[in-house]
């Protein structure tokens, strides 16, 4: 579908926030789900670019995506400018688990971290306790934190220190776990090598995961097995476009 | 609908337009037909099949190159059992004819495959994948050698009641050679291309980026090799072709035909634009209409008749 | 310039950097001296030289399809007594070793030429034009036979003082049985890839837009198909290999490097941007700089290394 | 090199009139030469579209194309706006020869024309006498009738006599022919038929002609060999990019 670039910014050095408006199926959103982009019209680029939700409104029928210059595709991305159209599929996958009323930790890495918002926002409004870790490489590449923080307790952690907590993201969880603390819930976003250690951290804990995962993809919508990832228990394949990119983290071989 | 001007017959089959989804690149038929309605297409052909479920090649499996993407799925599918006893019934129930195709290590695995679509009386034909450049001795050695080839085809149409169509690697020296094996073993008909074998590197791994590292070469880029082999094998057999390669409009489709093909199929395509096959028919019926052209008959081969 | 990161030796040839202009997208040079000091290329490689002048084939010879073109140009050339007296003499006062693409239709014309430009001592290098698609009987059955090759490259060889590039054909089963064949003849080096044979239609005359009909697919959409093949190669002969096949930027020229090459080859890119040369070479420097990496022996391979 | 464009609008229903601004060597050029465009950025359209200088104005740097849009390539530049960049290599290819003080005869078809606005225009400032039949489909095809009516006697030609004098161009030689008249010089540019049957209805007279050619092109520098022609006496080929587009009418094979 069509909609229309409604504004663009940098929120970082490297890092964009775009919005549309249009007729796009808002109601329908989970935390956690994607949209597929097109990348120009011709035939340069012809595989769609996947980007995680990270808000919606719905009041103003307005989505926001949240984006890493890393290539053509999202280069081509960051050069919208307001008014252009943006040919779009979404939203695609399945998103992450709404429960209500537990404690719930929320952990994200990088360029993970923009779905975690729309994840936090939906967690928050059914009376969840929410804890936050959000881990960047540096202060400049933080974004949102005010918005975060509207939404629960929030700790960064920066690989150099230069915000909040020095280390990864798993030096501080942890500490956090030292203290006694226990929750319910855990849903992360990150790079692969997060996700693994974090689930290896509450291995035997009553805590239950869920990760999000990323793969290149061609389709988007589970059409071409490009993007799979193999499950813990059995041999079958899971599709992260559509099984995914949410999973139970004792489903999926991280 | 009403593209009366694209109905073709085929190999005894009756399609209401020549366009079809390719292998391997629509699933089984379900994903796209969240989209729109399956019966619009002429057939829908599902993808590779084999005998025991595969999971396929490491990731990354897909890249993007110019004007075309690398794959290297390796023949993922859930095996035989489960697309007979889930994918297909699912799909049978759409008014649209389907095309399995079906991968295999040996001349015994092709067959099994064969027989098992064949008996379940779910598919309307068969398309013979000897052309997956993914697999390591995955079918690519019927897809070499002509005499392979004609003795796998002639095994395979013993044990199928079905039209089967025999889908061609265009890794060879000659084309033609190997459409010709495929006739003189019985084949009902000839697809063609599956995709060129390529590679793309990763300047900051300095690795291919695919983890198989070659994978199949699909997309706008190999049409004029598509539209040269359908024209240089039209000429050299009887059977029909369906061919395909980088189609992305209806114009594309129409120049295959007037190639020699009496079917296309639509690949890539799918993943830039879900309603690409559509959007295919449409253009293709308002190309003939505009050009006064009652039936693809009238132009079919045209460019060397 | 002072791209000294990009000096390589091949084949007892010393080279400034290992960028080139492909044969036939050069002319014999002049054209583009128009836009650039030739003195800044790796070395000119010069339109292929046949025995007789050729008029080459009817046009329309060329036409763009996407992310490429074709070409059925038929080896058109003044000939090899034109080519001594009068384009290399001019090529040799510049300073720019000169590679001359030789073409040929029966051995004994392959070696007549290669003795004559080997012995005017005005060129550095040969390169074996055995896969052009576009002349019958022009050289392509050379390009595709291992054996036929091997027994040529032998005999040329024995009359060339010269080093003796044999440039490949993409159109062929196993490139590396080409390649084995071809050092065990004795060649000096590969270049690959040639043009993929191709074709489009035109729905407007609905016959081929070109009057040879067939033609050879260059540009951006080959690349994939090239990267495989020097990564192929790479890995079975130990002469140097020049890769080329829709280089546009620095960046593919490293890709090709890293799949194995030894220098690259520019074409199409040339008629896109008359400065495509001179602008991959300053790229091919600046990625060299940025990543810390002070000669191209450093990368070369390490796809595969 | 980058030029501006500076105006664009249709001056027929297919036919467009676009003027660029900017550097370029404007004084170097010749009637009968050609620029080579670049369609877009990508790799859609690798190969560059020749187009005709159609004038030339050395006052205010600006030169002129006019075009029909026939492909991707034209429709592409059919959409270029005042204001954007346009990547052309030119003046290229050899042009007319510009004589004095004679008597010339200049015939135009269809898409053709163009180049001989700047033709006109060159003979005209060299006091020759100059009379011009141009021909077209259709009344509505025809541009630039006033500005060559500026330039010397216009006698225009239409398939169906919507306009001027009905039939081809060739039709109304003859009768002009049959006036007993004479010219020292005829240059010509249409389609190929056009300009074989005027070659033809001339044979024998002491007439002086210069054809301008078209082929399909890939380098437009002279360095592929693609868009060759044959001599008429000798067997090697012309390149109509380097060494025409115009040639004396005696020197190639029509
Ligand atoms: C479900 C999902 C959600 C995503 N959400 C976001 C998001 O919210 N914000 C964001 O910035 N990025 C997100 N990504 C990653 C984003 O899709 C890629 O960065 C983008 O496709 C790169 O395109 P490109 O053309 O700029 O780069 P390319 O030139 O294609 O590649 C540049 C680099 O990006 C990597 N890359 C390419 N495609 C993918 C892909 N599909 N997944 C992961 N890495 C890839 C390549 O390996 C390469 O290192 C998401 C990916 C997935 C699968
Ligand atoms: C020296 C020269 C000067 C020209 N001057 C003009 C001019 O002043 N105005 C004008 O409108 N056109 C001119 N042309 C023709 C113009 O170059 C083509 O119309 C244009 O390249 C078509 O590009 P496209 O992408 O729109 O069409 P395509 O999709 O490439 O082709 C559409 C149609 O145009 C024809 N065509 C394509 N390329 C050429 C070509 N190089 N020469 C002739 N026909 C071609 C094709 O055969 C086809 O029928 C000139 C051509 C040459 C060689
Ligand atoms: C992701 C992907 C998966 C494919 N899987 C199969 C397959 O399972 N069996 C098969 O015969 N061809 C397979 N193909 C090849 C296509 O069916 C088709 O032959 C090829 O992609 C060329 O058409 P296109 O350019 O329209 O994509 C696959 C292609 C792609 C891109
Ligand atoms: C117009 C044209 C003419 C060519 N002529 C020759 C030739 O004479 N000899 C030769 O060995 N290769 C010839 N080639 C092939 C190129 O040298 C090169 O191998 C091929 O185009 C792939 O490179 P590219 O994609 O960079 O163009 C020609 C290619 C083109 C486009
Ligand atoms: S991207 Fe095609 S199945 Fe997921
Ligand atoms: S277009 Fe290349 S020689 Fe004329």
């Amino acid at each position: 579908m069509i909609v229309r670039v409604d504004k663009i910014m940098h929120v970082s050095p490297d890092i964009w926030e775009l919005s549309f408006v249009g007729s796009f199926p808002y109601e329908q959103v989970n935390a956690g789900q994607f949209v597929n982009i097109r990348i120009g019209t011709g035939y340069d680029h012809i595989l769609r670019r996947p980007i995680s939700i990270a808000a919606v409104d719905q009041e103003n029928k307005r989505l926001t995506l949240v984006f890493r210059v890393v290539g053509d595709g999202t280069k081509w991305l960051s050069g919208r400018r307001v008014g252009d159209d943006l040919d779009i599929l979404g939203p695609l996958g399945t998103g992450f688990p709404i429960v209500q009323g537990k404690s719930i930790l929320i952990v994200g890495g990088g360029i993970g971290i923009p779905p975690l918002y729309q994840l936090a926002s939906e967690l928050n409004e059914k009376s969840n306790n929410i804890q936050m870790v959000l881990g960047f490489r540096h202060q400049a590449d933080c974004f949102w934190l005010d918005r975060f923080n509207q939404l629960g307790e929030v700790t960064i952690t920066t690989e150099d220190g230069s915000l909040g907590q020095a280390g990864y993201v798993t030096d501080t969880l942890g500490k956090m776990k030292a203290t006694g603390k226990v929750w319910q819930y855990l849903y992360s976003c990150g790079p692969m090598a997060m996700l693994r250690a974090i689930r290896e951290q509450f291995r035997g804990t009553s805590t239950q995961g869920y990760v999000s995962l990323e793969e290149k993809m061609a389709c988007g919508v589970g059409a071409c097995y490009g993007c799979v990832c193999s499950s813990e228990n059995q041999q079958s394949a899971k599709r992260i476009c559509i099984d995914g990119p949410v999973f139970p983290w004792q489903e999926v071989a991280l | 609908m009403s593209e009366g001007n694209l109905r073709v017959c085929m190999a005894g089959l009756e399609l209401r337009n020549p366009v079809m989804p390719a292998s391997g690149c629509f699933g089984f038929g379900k994903e796209y037909a969240k989209y729109y309605p399956l019966d619009q297409l002429g057939a829908v052909v599902v993808k590779a099949t084999t005998l025991k479920p595969r999971f396929g090649n490491a990731t990354p499996r897909v890249t993007e190159v110019r004007s075309g993407m690398l794959n290297a799925i390796g023949l993922a599918n859930p095996g035989m059992d489960q697309v007979l006893n889930h994918d297909l019934p699912w799909l049978a129930k759409h008014d649209v004819p389907i095309i399995v195709n079906v991968a295999g290590q040996t001349e015994d695995e092709y067959c099994q495959v064969v027989a098992g679509i064949s008996d379940s009386g779910l598919a309307q034909a068969i398309e013979l994948n000897v052309s997956c450049p993914n697999v390591k001795c995955g079918g690519i050695s019927f897809g070499v050698d002509p005499q392979v080839l004609s003795n796998l085809v002639e095994k395979v149409k013993r044990v199928s009641t079905l039209p089967v169509f025999v889908k061609l690697s265009p890794n060879v020296t000659s084309i033609r050679d190997m459409a010709v094996a495929a006739e003189q073993g019985g084949a009902d008909g000839i697809s063609l291309i599956n995709t060129l074998i390529g590679m793309k590197i990763d300047l900051t791994t300095r690795r291919p980026v695919l983890a198989n590292k070659i994978g199949g070469l699909s997309g706008p880029g190999i049409k004029p090799v598509a539209i040269r082999m359908v024209y240089e094998v039209a000429q050299a057999v009887t059977i029909p072709i369906i061919g395909m390669g980088g189609i992305y409009t209806g114009e594309d489709g129409i120049e295959f035909i007037m190639a020699g093909a009496t079917a296309v199929m639509v690949g890539t395509a799918n993943f830039t634009d879900p309603y690409a096959c559509p959007t295919i028919i449409k253009e293709m019926s308002q190309f003939m209409e505009d050009n006064g052209i009652a039936n693809l008959n009238d132009i079919r081969g045209c460019a060397y008749a």
